[in-house]
Parts: C-alpha cells; structure tokens; sequence
C-alpha cells in the first residue's frame, strides 16, 4: 500500500510529478546560485579584521547591473513555472470519455463513497474504499455532510476538499493497477487522524465483478449463530446507525455495512480488517478511535460472538 | 565611542537631568501602571512575547514526541489538537506579530530620532490588550478549555453545531484582543514614521528598518480588520445564531476563509516584512557599508506589501474555486519571488562588497539567508495552482512556511535580539553562547523541517495527532522530533546566555558595533528622554557620516513633554507639540475593554454593560489638559 | 525589567479570568474515551407519592450531562441521527409533541425525560431501550431539556441548517410557555 | 371578518357587470352543450335517493346531491338543526354517511363510529362501536391521527382504524362482523383513507409515506375481510400486478419492472407511494382509479431515478387489481407532491367530441383532464401559483421541473411554490352537472426547504427534509374556486385568510358549502361564488360536508366541525408555532391558528326552517 505523490498511478498524479520535478529542478538551480553566490560572497574577504573604517560613500554599478540580470532571470523562471502551472491545470480539469460518476461525501470520521454510474438500478454505495477500473477516468463528485474535509489520493491525483453547502468535481484516470491510500487532508476534529480511504485500482472486468457483488443484497445469515447475530444487529443500536441492504437496517448515518466483511480496513482506516479486529473494534471503538461517533454497545458475550460472525459474512 | 556632540559640560548635564524629570514616570507599581515610555512598554512586550514563544515552543515539543512514532498514545486526539491549535496560535498571534512590532517600540523612535513615540497612551493600552489576549487564551488552555479548531478555526468545524463551548470563542477573542494592540501599535509607528523624524531625514534617507516597520504597519492597518471582522461574525453566529456561515442560510463557509486568508497571507508578511529590516540593519553594519541597492531594497519592500494583499486564494486552491481564478494568484504568489529575490541579492551583495565580520548577528543573517532561500522557492512551488493540490494541508507545508518563518523571521529576530540586546539593556550578549544558540538551532532547525518536505511528498498530512506505521514515515518523523529537541537545547542556551548577561553590571556602550543607526547615539541603555538634542541627519548611516559629532536642532522645551513634528516627506520641522504624560486611563481602558470582550464571550449584553465602563475611561483618558498660552502647562 | 510588581498585576489578572472561567469549566470537558457500563436511573414520572410528597429522586450524573456542552451537542446530533426530530422537528413538534414548551406530560427532570427515551410511552413514543446506549440516552435527555431553555449556558446557538427555533442558548425556562406566533416570512 | 372575500376572474371583454356576464357565459355555455349534458354518463348522474353512502357521494366522485330545497334564494335561512359531540379532539376529515333513516359518524383516532337515528328528534346515539386501535399508533401517523371516513355497503358499514386494521360493522346492531388487520405499525404503516366497496370488494390503502413504508391498495371481501388481491405501488411487476394487460399511454411507463428499475438498490422496498386518498370506480369501464403517494424519502437525492409507481395516477381491475394503465403526475417528485387527490369522473366535450376523462386538481398545481380510457393527458392547466414546475408537456405527459426549485442536499431552496401540502390537499372538490363547474378548496402556499440524509429506522419518520411554510402571492393562505375544466378557466375564486382544508360539497339548488379552518362553515352561491350565509362552528373545519334528505323529507346539511390535520396539527397536538419547520413545516404557515380556534369534535346538521 502507498500514498506518495512520488509515485504515480494516474494521469493527473503523473502530470503533478512533472510538475514537481520541472519546479524542482528549477529552484534547485536557483539555490544553488544563491548559495554559491553567498559562499563566494562569504570567502572573498573573510580575513577582514574587526572594525575596519566603514565605507560610506559607495556607488556599485556593477553589483546593480547584476541584479539587473538576476531579476531577469527570476523573472524568466516564474514565467516557465507559471506557464507550466497553467498548462498542467487545464490538462487537470479536461475530463475523460465515458467517465465512471463516483460520489463521495465527507462524514465525521470516515467516507460514503457511492457508485452512480449507468442506470440507477446499478448503483453502489459503500464506504471507505474506492475501486477503480484501470484507464477509466473517473469523475468524483465531492460533498459533505458536516464540517470540510478534503478528498487525497497522493498517488493518483491532488486534493480536493469536501465543503456543505457546495459540490466540487475532480477526475482520475488510473493508469497502474494496485493498492493505495487516500486520506482527508483537511482538519476536521478528533479523528481527523483516521479517516483513511482504501482505494484500488484494478483491470475493468476484476472491477465489474466487485460491483455485480457489491450489488446484491447482503447475503442471507448461513447459520443460526449467524441468523442469531443478524438479529442482534436489528435489535440493538447497531440498526440505529448502519445500512444492511436486503434487511430492515437502513440508517444511513453510518457506513453502509452491506458487504463490510469484503473490505480491507475498518473504521476508515484504523485497522485492518480481520474478525478479530472488528470483534474489538466494536466491543470498545473509543479505545480505538477516541472520539469516534460509534459508541460501545454493551452486548452479552453471546450476542458479541453472534454479531460478530454475522458481519464477518457479509463478504 | 559616543557620537554625541559635546556642547558645554554643565549645560548639556542641566538639560539632561530636567529632562530626565521631565519625561521619567513615577516610581513603583504606579509608575510601571502609568508609563507611556515607548522603551519601557517595548522592554514588556520583548519579554512576554518570549515567555509565550518558549510555551509554544513546549507544545510544539509535545506534539513532536506525540510524533516520534507511528501510532503514538501519549496524548488524546482532542489535546493533540489543542495543542497545535494554542501552538499556532500563539506563535502567529501572540509571538510573532506582537514581537516585530516590540523591537519596532522600541527602535523606530530612537531610529528616527524623537523623544517618545506618537500616540504614547495608545502604545500602552496595546500593551494591556495584547497581555489580556494572551493570558485568554493560556489560561483558558491550563483550564482545559483551550481552542481545538486550528490556528485559523475554519467554520463549520468552529461554528455552533460542531464546537460545542466556548473554545472557539475563546480562540476568536484573543485574535480581537491581540489585533486590537497591533492595530493601536500601527497606528502609533505609522504616525511616528510620518510626522516625527528628525529635521532633514527624508523619506531617502530613512533606514531600511524604519522602512520595513512602515510597511509593515500600513498592511497590518489593511489586513487586520479582516480578521476581527471574520472572528466577530464567527463570535456573533455561535452567540446569537446569525448565519453569516450557515450555508444553508445563504452563509458561506468558504467566506470564512477568503476573510481568513485575506488577514492571513498579509500576516505571514506582517511577521517577515520586520526581519528584513533586521538582516539589512545587521548586514549593514557587519558588512562595514551601506546596503548595496538601498532604493531597490525600499522597492521591493514596498511591492512585497502591495503584492501580498493578492495572494489569498493561493491557502483555498482545494476548495474548488475557478480555475482560472486560481490562475492569477498563482501568477501574484509567484511575482512575489522577485522583489524578495532582489532583496537577497543586495544582501549577499552588501556581503562581497563589504568587508563582513562574522560576529553572531551576522551568522543568524546567513542562517537566515540559507534557509528563507529554501522557503521561499517551496512557497514558488505550493503558489502553483495544481501543484499545490498535492502539496497543500501536508507536512511539505509544514515544512514550507517554518522555513519561512523561522528561517524568515525567528532567525533574523536572534540576530537582532544579539544586536540590539546591548542598547535595550545595555549589556553585550556573549558571543560564544550566541554561536553555540546559533549551531544548535540552526542545525536543529534543519533536522526537524527538512524531513518533513519528504513526509509531505510521501503523503502524511498536518494536523493528524498520530499516523499509522508503514508508510515509510517513520524515519523522518523521529528525525524531526531530535530535531526539535536540538532546538529547544538552543532555545535553552539562549535564556542562559540572556540570563547570564543581565547579571553582569549595565557596562555596554552606546554603539558597541559601531554601527551607523541614530538608534546608537544614545547610551545603552537610553535614557527616558532619548535624545537631548533633536539630531539634524543628512545621511542614511548618519553616525558614520561625521565620526566625532552629530549635528542637532535644540530649542525644545526641557519643562514639559514637547516634541517636533516634521514632514512626511522632507522631515522639515514644523510645529511642536504636547506628548501625552503618564497617565492610568489606558490601563484602566484596557481592562475595561477586557471585561467587555471577555464578558461578550457568554453575552451578547457584555456589548452594552461593558461600554460603559470603557466609555468612563475613555473620558477620563481624552480629557482635554488645561493648558495655558503658548502651549505651556499653567 | 522584570520588576515584581509587574509579575504581581499578572498574577491579578491571571486570577480574575481564572476565576471567571472555572465556574465554567466543568461544561467544557469533553469524555471521549471508553465508557464504563451505567445503570439506568431511577425512574418516576410523577412527584405524586400515596403517603406524602416526596422529592422526585436525583441521579448523580444527571449534573454532569445536564451541564455539559459537549455532551448536550452530542445529544443533539443523535437527535437528529435516530429521527427524533422527524417527530418532534426542531421541538415544536409534530407526530410528538413539542419539546420547546413548557408541557411535560411525564416529567421534565432530566432522569424523567431519560425515562421516556429509554421505555417509551403509550401515545406513540418508541422506547429506545436497546437502540442506545445509557450514554446516549443521558446526552439526548441532556439536549431535550436544552431545547425547553433549562440549561442554555451550554447550549449551542443554532446549528448548521435551516432556521427554525429561536437560539436556544438564549432561551430561558421561562420563555417556555410564551406561544408568539413566527412573523409571516417573506 | 371571517367571511372570504369574492373575487371574479375578468373575462375576456368584460365590462362593467362581471356578475352578469359571467353568469349569462355560464348559461350560455350549458346550451351549447345541451346535447353533451343530456348525454352525459350515469356515473356524474345517478338518480337522488337522498342518501350519503360514500365519502364521494358516489363512484364518479362528485360529491354532488341533487337535492334542491336549499337554494341561493333560502340559503340564508338555514339554521342548526341537532349537534352532536364526537368527545374527540383530533381532526376530524370524515364525512358522515346517512343510509335510510341513520347517520354514521366515524372520529380520528381512538375511530369511534357512531349511529344515530334521525327519525327521532335530535337524533340520539343508536350505537357506538369502538374498535380500539392500539395507541401506539399515534406515533407514527404523519400529520394528526385523522379518519376520512367510513362507507356503507350491504347493511355493513366499512372503515379503518388508525393502527392499520380495516373493520366492517353490523349498520343495524353496532355488532363487529369481520376485521382484518393489514398495517403494521412497527414498520410505520397506519391506515387513515376512506375505504371504497366495489363489486363487493373493499379496498383499502395504506398511509405513512413519511414513514418508509411500501404504499399498497389491496381488495378484502366484503362479506369475509379476506385479502381477494394486494397490489404494491413500488418493486416489481408481479408486486404491482403489472401484466400483459398494462397499457400506459407514455413511453416512460412501459417497461420490465419499472417500479425496482427506477429506484436504486432496494430504495423501493422502503419507497412510499401509499394510497391514502380518493379512490374513483367507473362500472363502464370497470376500472377503478386512485393515486399514489409521493416516494420516500422527502429528500431526492436519495432515491435518483422516476420513482415508478409513486406520485401517479393507477387504473385497475377491481376483481383481479390487474394494473391496466398508469399516470406518474409527478415523476421523481421532490417536494412531496403525493398523488392521491381525488379523480372525478366526468364525460366533456373536448376537442367537439365527448370524452370519458378524469378531472384531477393536482396537487402539483395542476388541473388535469385525462382520458380515463386510455390515460393519455388532455389538459394540464395550474390553477394556483405554481413554480416549482414550468409546465407539462403534453407529448410525454411529463412535468418539466423548475431547476431552480430542485432541493439540494444541504441547501435551503427557498420559495417553491406550491408547498409540500400541495396546491390542493387531500380535501376533495365537487363537482355541479348543473352549473359544470368543478369547486375545490385549494391552498396558496409556498416554502423553504432543506434535504438532508434520511435514516430509515422502521417506525420512525423517514423524510430527509425540513421545509418551513407561509402564505404565498396575496398572503392569503387558503382559495375556494369553481373551475370550468372544458373551457380549463378559472370562473370565480373567494380567498380565505386561512388554508382550505375541508371538502366541497355542492346541491341541485346550486349551492356550494365549504368550511375553514377558524369554524366559519359558508354557503356560496355555486354561479357567482357571492357569500350567501355562514355558520361559526365550534372548531375548525377540516372535513367533508355532506347533504341529505331526512325521514321527514327535508333537506340536511351535515359537517364535522373539528380541527386538526396536518393544518391544523398545531392546534390538535398543542405544537408550539415558534419553531416554523415543526409538523414539517406546516407550522411555519399556520401559527397563529392556535389563536383562532381550539380543538373538540362536533357534529352540526343544518337544514331550512319547517314549513309552517
């Protein structure tokens, strides 16, 4: 897993990288004369001795023709850097064809990320992870719910923030299949730390498969343990907050939990997922997250296991 | 070496000893609740503004060993973001503004020659204003209710539904305090710069310090409004449930932050502005000539503030405004580079013109150029539109503006404080705790932020109180807290060797580094009256003009507080004036203006209750003293 | 510089906020850490007792969240999470009653209004018993009495969202029962 | 001044005696149709028997008694005859039934019925029957615990309680003879419509569209209670009882399982379109017709998508409920413009020909003529202010929304026009073959309204909006107008200062009563709409009039006086008018209802003075 904007694996974050490196590159040339200017500044009269007379009355013709000079060349480098600003920002908000519409809404602390592609029967809701098929563009639709957050995928493009009251877009193009990481990059409370998002990028047809499964309702309890646990998600707080689709739960101030056991993170980001990770996660979620809106429900030993075997079957 | 020119022994010693009586304050607590002394004011706001300097400074130690490792558990989310909320606040607000604008009390009336600065009572006030802003603010922090929305407290996360309490209050009320006493500092500098020069120094002849606290005073008129206007509007919606940022009320959260930054971008050159004047002033002197392309400089530092107001948007390039907005600023931040770029140019130029003696002000004015120069091409770098999506709200910014800041400003301050410690207490600093305080920060300095260019690179953003192992940002991390623990070591030689002085015997004299400023003409450290004699100037580096003696204009009353008013231009001398006398009513103004904003924190009545008080000691403050003809007190 | 009588006024005026902040200091903790389990409180809607007046009885943490800012704005975020403002709007009602008045038909003390969150009420009030946690519940109590103007010193002025209430941290118990009708807006 | 203010519409040319004039255009038009009006179908014209059997007076709808003793002329002289307190303090939206020489009087909840004998004088009570509907279900019925009404059939008179159970009770005894329980309150589903017997079907919908519930109409056997069919209004095409015979006239509506297709993921399973209102039976055609609620939730964003079946118009077979063809007024509706007005069945002359239509006042704000036949659009004419839509196109039968008004999540859209209520409510208009103007009471009201995420939680409100209301142009909040739906014109309209919301009931004397929400109950002149007398009532009136010819031959006229419903909620559940969003939103326009009337339920019955 990676999250760089030193290594790209999107046609925007590609376009970033050569901006950097155009910007480096530059400045780095320009330090460089600083510095050697200041060294030879520095070592030209460095045996002077202490209180020497001060000259007062100075004319340096020479020294202003120079800085005419460097002005000029400042002047040459700004012009390159923001001419190559320009051209990479227009190259940024040029969509692609055929764009697949994702919207993802910013929540204290995690991500609905929501697939509203093709016909509506299709769409997809999930949180906190994000599939991308390889060399599709994508067009992010970016809202919030509560306070700004800001949406980062360092490897695949720059930020953009998530504002209420506002809708912003931003596009990604995928161009290398693998795993990244994307996390809000704007302050937006206690758990501003967690709020990472899973994000794959992977061949069309393995992403098409991901979505007919994220499509169908939540599988159906395999065992009365499991049935068991369904109910105790019905009857306890748990429905209160989560979506389970194909059950009665449809609360959607929490993620939707549909097919939590297909993710590879939990509570955006905070652990990875395993059954044990989300048996502690939810017998005491403020050990874990400090802060987070999931609050400890208090469930008898039986009805923990239950609960925890049901979700671990929603793959 | 005093450059003071010698009239008549006894003369000289009758004037100076009714002078001294003159404008010298009562003893004890009344005379210290009553001053008007530019000096002595400045002297309170150096110290407080470093007291609150090493604070932040020990937060921002907490923080790092929060940081050292992935995962960290030594501290809970909410006081992490407390913590970094109060540290930023606290450094932008409390220290680095309020410290520019002390050495400026401090000097720019001895640098322009005069007697005290203009507006004397309002000068105290702000001092008063800016202790109650500052003391808000930590107290509020010990007592657990310390701001934990950022340093600039973006609604709605600041607003009524998502800050429950009164942190954000708090938070929003020590900016009116703290920018209520830079207001009233600005306007006393601009007013001293304009109208009470010494006769014959023109606005050519004006040192570029002066110049700089010009400047920067008239952006802190035009910036700083914003701010108050911004956090009074945040005040009044978690108070009285306006919508002023209530999208759904036709507010705007994003109206938060274009008033925000439009304080906010000023303000980093508000801070930086100042260090300029330092690292010329320091240049200067230790170069042995005057600064190579004096006009150029003045330029540039002129078009550093015109530009500065246009670059706002450059801190909002996420928030999805239109592209071709963000072009321009982009365009404005870059064009910034070229007068800061001339100015470093004239520097190292004044250095290989000169004959440099490196004592350690001049080490800090190389430090200062060798990290600022880093800062200022990663500020080219995060000014770009689309580059700046990725570096934005990450530890590459981080790294960014502590090279600017510290790098710009906090190094150049070192400097300064070796360099004028001598004048304002009249003991020399010693230089080998001065190089031993520049290594260790200097070097600190490098470890802890040059780190965090690659964390941002690499994708760690800011503000997040711990981050998972992994990532690869473990390394940089742990570097940068040792760093950060280099410079608290250096931090800490610092008040040694300032401790150490000030036990030693005030033996310093008047211009220890033979420099050219009229600011050492006076003895260190300068007596309540500044100058005996009005100097007459006809330079830029006027004690290095005449070696022996400086000319002077006399003729001032020596019986009552008077002083000249010149030109703005010229500096031609025109009428004289009444400086205001101590006087209690500040102080009493303040804390009646305390009671208001602290009261308006619970009520929106503390408007109206509070006011009166204030009016009471406005009166008392404005009530018109009798004076007989000629201006004389009867 | 660094006279005494000058570390003695700060030491003064450190005092004065002190002592203005710290009445408030208890209703700006934030508890966001694990909570250990809670019993319920006792619950009684009505002061009538057979056998003479008895005070109504108190519950310890009643104080805490009663007087707690963060705490009442949690309560008023899951008001709106578990759709008690699709009943009682912004608290003036609707499918319930209003909440803004000064009616209580079980009892307006806080472990009374914990009481109908947690067990429901005949007339149509959903018991919350398992659906949250006792937390939860004193943090909605908390809010419901904010909303009556009973603790408006930590109450939040408004919240993201359309204008509907007056400022509740304005409110006072007793503006409670004043019924003006809202201007014709436009 | 309680009484309306009148007001006539100019007419083209008109002078100086609009009265005159409009009246001599009224007439004149009646002679050019002579033909069509003698032909006119039996369903608008059934032979008097002086009864009330149904809430509609009969199957066509038209709330129209041909009973003429009470004319313009006489009118005046009307006075109380009996009152009779119902001991509720609910809304009450019924209308009572007389059936031979007794009156049903069905309340809100706790949904007493009531018989009185109106042979004897003051008709005492002859029965209760209180079927004790669990009160939890007060909880989650939207906008007061209102009953609109009970209907008789075969010695039974039928109706619903508010916890979702539909009961038929001996007319004679009072004694129970069947009940079936269809809702289920823990899903948020009460039932407060008025049922209607067909072909010894019952059929029944279900309310709480507010609730995320599944909207569904279903047939119970008359004589049994049994389910004989159940047809859903969102999911599949077996759930809708969409087959081979479903022929809508748009595109848009053909297609394999449009009520899932339409939604996302499984939105329709908790997608509303319940059927709380009017049902219409034509026995020509043997089809009956009735709306469907809005979707749910309130907010759209949550449901993308046309929302198939929700905010339309059904025709079915009443033996099999087979769906025959759909209208969807109000395709992905998004501000709670439910279908479910009542459809008045009418034979026009449009276009030279006669024509089987539905006339429909929408509460979109539109007037519709549909061919009841086909359902393809005639006409679509707003007949309030409306905004929120700039028109229909009558090519795709589609409503073209007004972007500006869409709701967007977060946001406050302001001044949408007509608000969630609609131009026109649930309460029902008449319709006069004789003056062939149709009366409806309307509302002119406007709102702000927010959308934000809902959380289905079974049992509690699903909405995902919070809409504030006001009056609109005018400031008046409430119009009863006749509407001319051939010459699709307005003819006359009186403003009132409150909102609308009882039912019209117009005679063969050609007088038209309504009533308002502070008790004023009003005669007009059906011609001129000129007030011609009124009546204070002890409460609002939000319910339905009714006229019959009593045991001693003379003419009645009957109405609840009671306010409530979601108008008048504030005043019924005691709400507090200074948050404007409460009673979602309702609250905003009428808070200072509490000022003007209280609430308790009475029954006045109104009837000339004996001859002497």
């Amino acid at each position: 897993m990676s999250q760089s904007a030193l290594h790209p694996a999107a046609d925007q974050a590609t376009r970033l990288l050569g901006l950097w490196d155009l910007m480096l590159w530059v400045c780095a040339g320009m330090y460089v004369l600083v510095i050697a200017f200041l060294a030879w500044a520095i070592w030209r009269r460095r045996r002077a001795a202490y209180l020497i007379e001060p000259e007062v009355m100075v004319s340096d013709p020479g020294l202003e023709r120079a800085l005419g000079g460097w002005a000029v060349l400042i002047v040459v480098g700004l012009i390159v850097l923001t001419t190559a600003s320009f051209l990479t920002d227009r190259a940024l908000a040029t969509p692609g064809e055929r764009p697949l519409k994702i919207k993802v809404t910013g929540q204290q602390w995690w991500w609905r990320v929501e697939y509203q592609d093709g016909p509506v029967e299709r769409w997809v809701e999930t949180a906190n992870e994000i599939r991308l098929p390889l060399g599709r563009p994508a067009e992010i639709e970016l809202a919030s719910d509560d306070v700004i957050h800001s949406f980062w995928i360092p490897n695949l493009a720059g930020k953009t923030d998530l504002i209420p009251g506002r809708t912003n877009r931003m596009a990604i193009t995928p161009r290398r299949a693998g795993r990244f990481r994307g996390q809000c990059a704007e302050f937006c409370g206690f758990q501003h730390a967690h709020m990472a998002l899973d994000v794959t990028v992977e061949p069309e047809a393995a992403f098409e498969a991901w979505r007919a499964r994220q499509l169908a309702p939540a599988a159906a309890p395999a065992d009365p343990q499991r049935a068991y646990g369904q109910q105790v998600f019905q009857a306890k707080a748990c429905a209160m907050c989560h979506a389970i689709a194909g059950t009665q739960a449809g609360s959607r101030n929490g993620p939707d939990l549909t097919h939590v056991a297909s993710r590879r993170t939990l509570a955006a980001g905070a652990l990875p997922y395993s059954k044990g990770a989300l048996a502690g996660w939810i017998a005491n979620p403020q050990a874990l997250k400090p802060g987070t809106n999931m609050p400890a429900v208090r469930l008898s030993a039986d009805e923990q296991a239950a609960l925890v075997a049901y979700l671990d079957g929603l793959k | 070496m005093s450059a003071v020119p010698m009239p008549p022994a006894d003369a000289e010693a009758r004037a100076a000893a009714k002078l001294a009586e003159t404008w010298g304050d009562r003893p004890g607590v009344w005379g210290w609740l009553t001053t008007v002394d530019h000096k002595r004011i400045a002297r309170r706001y150096l110290v407080t503004t470093f007291v609150f300097f090493g604070l932040a400074g020990i937060l921002a130690l907490l923080m790092r060993l929060q940081l050292a490792r992935p995962e960290g558990r030594l501290l809970s989310p909410d006081r992490y973001n407390e913590l970094f909320t109060v540290h930023g606040s606290t450094m932008m607000f409390i220290f680095a503004v309020p410290v520019m604008e002390a050495v400026a009390l401090y000097l720019v009336p001895l640098m322009v020659g005069a007697r005290n600065i203009a507006f004397p009572r309002l000068n105290a006030y702000s001092y008063y204003m800016y202790l109650g802003g500052a003391l808000t603010l930590w107290v509020a922090f010990f007592l657990n209710i310390g701001p934990d929305i950022g340093w600039f407290g973006y609604t709605p996360l600041s607003g009524p539904e998502y800050s429950p309490g009164k942190r954000a209050d708090i938070w929003a009320q020590m900016i009116t305090f703290t920018e209520v006493a830079a207001l009233a500092v600005s306007v006393s500098i601009v007013t001293t710069i304009l109208r009470m020069r010494a006769p014959g120094m023109t606005l050519a002849r004006m040192p570029l310090f002066v110049w700089a606290m010009l400047v920067t005073a008239f952006m802190t008129i035009f910036a700083l409004p914003s701010v108050m206007l911004v956090t009074s509007m945040l005040i009044s919606d978690r108070l009285m449930g306006t919508h002023f940022f209530n999208y759904a009320e036709g507010g705007d959260v994003v109206l938060f932050q274009h008033l925000f930054w439009f304080f906010g971008h000023p303000e980093v050159y508000i801070i930086f502005i100042p260090a300029l004047g330092f690292v010329s002033a320091i240049t200067e002197t230790f170069a042995r000539r005057p600064v190579v392309g004096h006009t150029f400089m003045v330029l540039a530092l002129v078009a550093i503030g015109f530009l500065a107001f246009g670059l706002w948007v450059h801190h909002m390039f996420a928030t999805g405004l239109p592209k071709l907005g963000n072009s321009f600023y982009t365009s404005a931040s870059m064009a910034i580079a070229l007068p800061s770029g001339v100015q470093i140019f004239c520097w190292i130029a004044t250095i290989w013109a000169g004959r440099p003696i490196f004592k350690t002000p001049m080490l800090w004015v190389i430090g200062f150029i060798v990290t600022f120069v880093i800062g200022g091409l990663t500020g080219v770098m995060v000014a770009s539109a689309p580059l700046d999506l990725q570096l934005h709200d990450t530890y590459f910014v981080v790294a960014h503006f502590h090279y600017v800041l510290i790098g710009g400003a906090v190094f150049p301050l070192f400097g300064a404080f070796q360099y004028w410690f001598p004048k304002f207490t009249g003991r020399v600093l010693s230089e080998t705790l001065g190089r031993w305080q520049f290594w260790l920060i200097f070097l600190g300095f490098q470890l802890t932020f040059f780190p965090m260019h690659l964390l941002g690179l690499n994708g760690m953003p800011r503000r997040v109180y711990t981050y998972p192992a992994g990532l690869g940002w473990e390394p940089y991390n742990l570097a940068a807290t040792i760093g950060a623990f280099t410079i608290a070591a250096g931090a800490v030689i610092f008040v040694v060797n300032v401790v150490l002085a000030l036990r030693r015997p005030a033996d310093a004299p008047a211009n220890p580094w033979d420099a050219p400023g009229l600011e050492w003409a006076v003895a260190s450290p300068p007596p309540a009256y500044n100058f005996v004699d009005t100097p007459a100037v006809s330079s830029r580096t006027p004690l290095w003009e005449d070696r022996t003696s400086l000319p002077v204009m006399g003729g001032l009353a020596t019986d009552y507080r008077e002083i000249v008013v010149t030109s703005p231009v010229e500096a031609e001398p025109g009428n004289r004036q009444d400086s205001p006398d101590p006087t209690i009513w500040p102080f009493l103004a303040a804390l009646a203006t305390t009671v208001l904003f602290i009261g308006s924190i619970f009520s929106e009545w503390a408007l109206v209750w509070g006011a009166i008080p204030l009016a009471i000691a406005l009166t008392g403050w404005f009530w018109p003293k009798r004076t007989g003809p000629g201006g004389a007190p009867e | 510089m660094s006279s005494p009588c000058r570390v003695r006024a700060e030491r003064l005026l450190a005092l004065l906020l002190a002592a203005a902040v710290l009445a408030g200091c208890e209703r700006e903790k934030r508890h966001i850490g694990p909570s250990g389990p809670e019993a319920a409180p006792v619950i009684q809607t009505t002061p009538f007792v057979p056998g003479g007046a008895q005070p109504l009885p108190k519950d310890p943490r009643a104080e805490f969240y009663e007087n707690n800012a963060f705490e009442v704005a949690q309560g008023a975020r899951l008001f709106r999470w578990y759709n008690c403002s699709g009943c009682h709007s912004n608290g003036g009602g609707g499918m319930g009653p209003a909440l803004i008045d000064d009616q209580w038909i079980y009892g307006s003390e806080i472990e009374q209004i914990y009481g109908t969150i947690q067990q429901g009420r005949p007339n149509g009030m959903p018991s919350f018993r398992d659906k949250a946690t006792e937390e939860q519940i004193w943090q909605l109590a908390a809010y419901v009495r904010s909303l009556a103007g009973k603790n408006s010193q930590v109450a939040s002025s408004r919240s993201d969202a359309m204008a509907g209430i007056p400022p509740r941290n304005q409110a006072s118990p007793a503006d409670a029962g004043k019924e003006t009708p809202p201007k014709r807006l436009r | 001044m309680p009484h309306g203010r009148v007001f006539h519409r100019p007419q083209k040319g008109d002078g100086v005696q609009p009265r005159v004039r409009t009246t001599a255009r009224s007439i004149a038009g009646l002679l050019g149709a002579l033909a069509l009006v003698i032909a006119s179908s039996a369903t608008a014209r059934a032979d008097e028997d002086g009864q009330w059997t149904m809430p509609a007076k009969n199957y066509a709808s038209t709330r129209y008694s041909a009973l003429n003793q009470i004319t313009p002329a006489n009118v005046a002289s009307l006075r109380p005859e009996f009152t009779f307190s119902t001991g509720t303090t609910k809304g009450i939206e019924a209308a009572p039934l007389v059936v031979g020489a007794t009156m049903y009087v069905v309340t809100p909840y706790p949904n007493y019925l009531f018989a009185l004998d109106l042979t004897k004088p003051g008709a005492p009570l002859k029965w209760r029957y209180a079927p004790r509907p669990v009160p939890a279900s007060q909880g989650v019925a939207c906008c007061d615990v209102v009953n609109r009404g009970a209907v008789f059939w075969r010695g039974k008179v039928i109706f619903n309680t508010l916890d979702g159970q539909t009961v038929a009770v001996n007319a004679d005894t009072g004694k129970e003879v069947w009940r079936t329980r269809l809702g289920d309150i823990n899903k948020g589903e009460t039932i407060t419509m008025a049922p209607l017997v067909v072909k010894g079907k019952v059929l029944v919908g279900n309310s709480g569209g507010e609730m995320g519930v599944r909207g569904w109409i279903t047939a119970l056997n008359a004589d049994t209670g049994a389910v004989a069919w159940k047809a859903f209004n969102t999911g599949p095409d077996r759930d809708v009882l969409i087959g081979p015979d479903f022929k809508p006239f748009y595109a848009s509506d053909r297609g394999q399982d449009l009520g899932a297709r339409t939604w996302p993921g499984e939105a329709w399973k908790i997608g509303g379109g319940t059927v709380w209102g009017w049902i219409s039976y034509d026995p020509e055609l043997d089809l009956i017709y009735y709306g469907t609620g809005n979707p749910g939730p309130w907010n759209p964003d949550q449901r993308p998508g046309d929302n198939k079946w929700t905010a339309g118009i059904f025709a079915r077979d009443p033996d099999t409920g087979k769906a025959r063809w759909f209208y969807q007024f109000t395709p992905h509706d998004q501000h709670d413009y439910d279908a479910i007005n009542e459809n008045v069945l009418l034979d026009l002359p449009i276009g030279g020909k006669a024509r089987k239509v539905i006339v429909r006042p929408e509460r979109n704000g539109y007037l519709y003529v549909i061919d009841r036949a086909s359902g393809e659009v005639l006409s679509a004419d707003p007949f309030v202010h409306v905004n929120s839509s700039e028109g229909v196109d009558l090519k795709t039968g589609r409503l073209i929304p007004t972007k500006a008004k869409e709701p967007k999540l977060g946001k406050v859209v302001r001044d949408i026009c007509p608000s969630a209520n609609g131009a026109k409510d649930w309460m029902p208009s008449a319709w006069s073959p004789r003056t062939r103007l149709l009366y409806l009471p309307a509302t002119n009201m406007c709102m702000d309204v927010q959308t934000a995420e809902a959380n289905y939680i079974a049992g509690t409100p699903y909405v995902g909006a919070e809409v504030r209301m006001y009056a609109g142009p005018g400031g008046h909040r409430g119009l009863f107008m006749a509407w001319d739906p051939a010459r699709r014109k307005k003819v006359w309209e009186v403003q009132e200062d409150l909102p609308v919301w009882s039912g019209a009931l117009t005679t063969g004397g050609d007088v038209v009563f309504y009533g308002t929400m502070d008790g004023w109950f009003k005669a007009l002149d059906a011609r001129t709409g000129k007030l011609l007398w009124s009546f204070k009532t002890s409460s609002g009136i939000i319910s339905q009039p009714v006229s019959y010819r009593g045991p001693d031959g003379r003419q009645y006229v009957a109405v609840l006086s009671g306010v409530g419903g979601w108008a008048g909620v504030v005043v019924s559940a005691d709400l507090d008018p200074r948050d404007p969003t409460a009673a979602l939103g309702f609250v905003g326009a009428t808070g200072d209802l509490k000022q003007k009337t209280t609430p308790g339920g009475t029954l006045y019955v109104f009837a000339l003075p004996r001859a002497r």
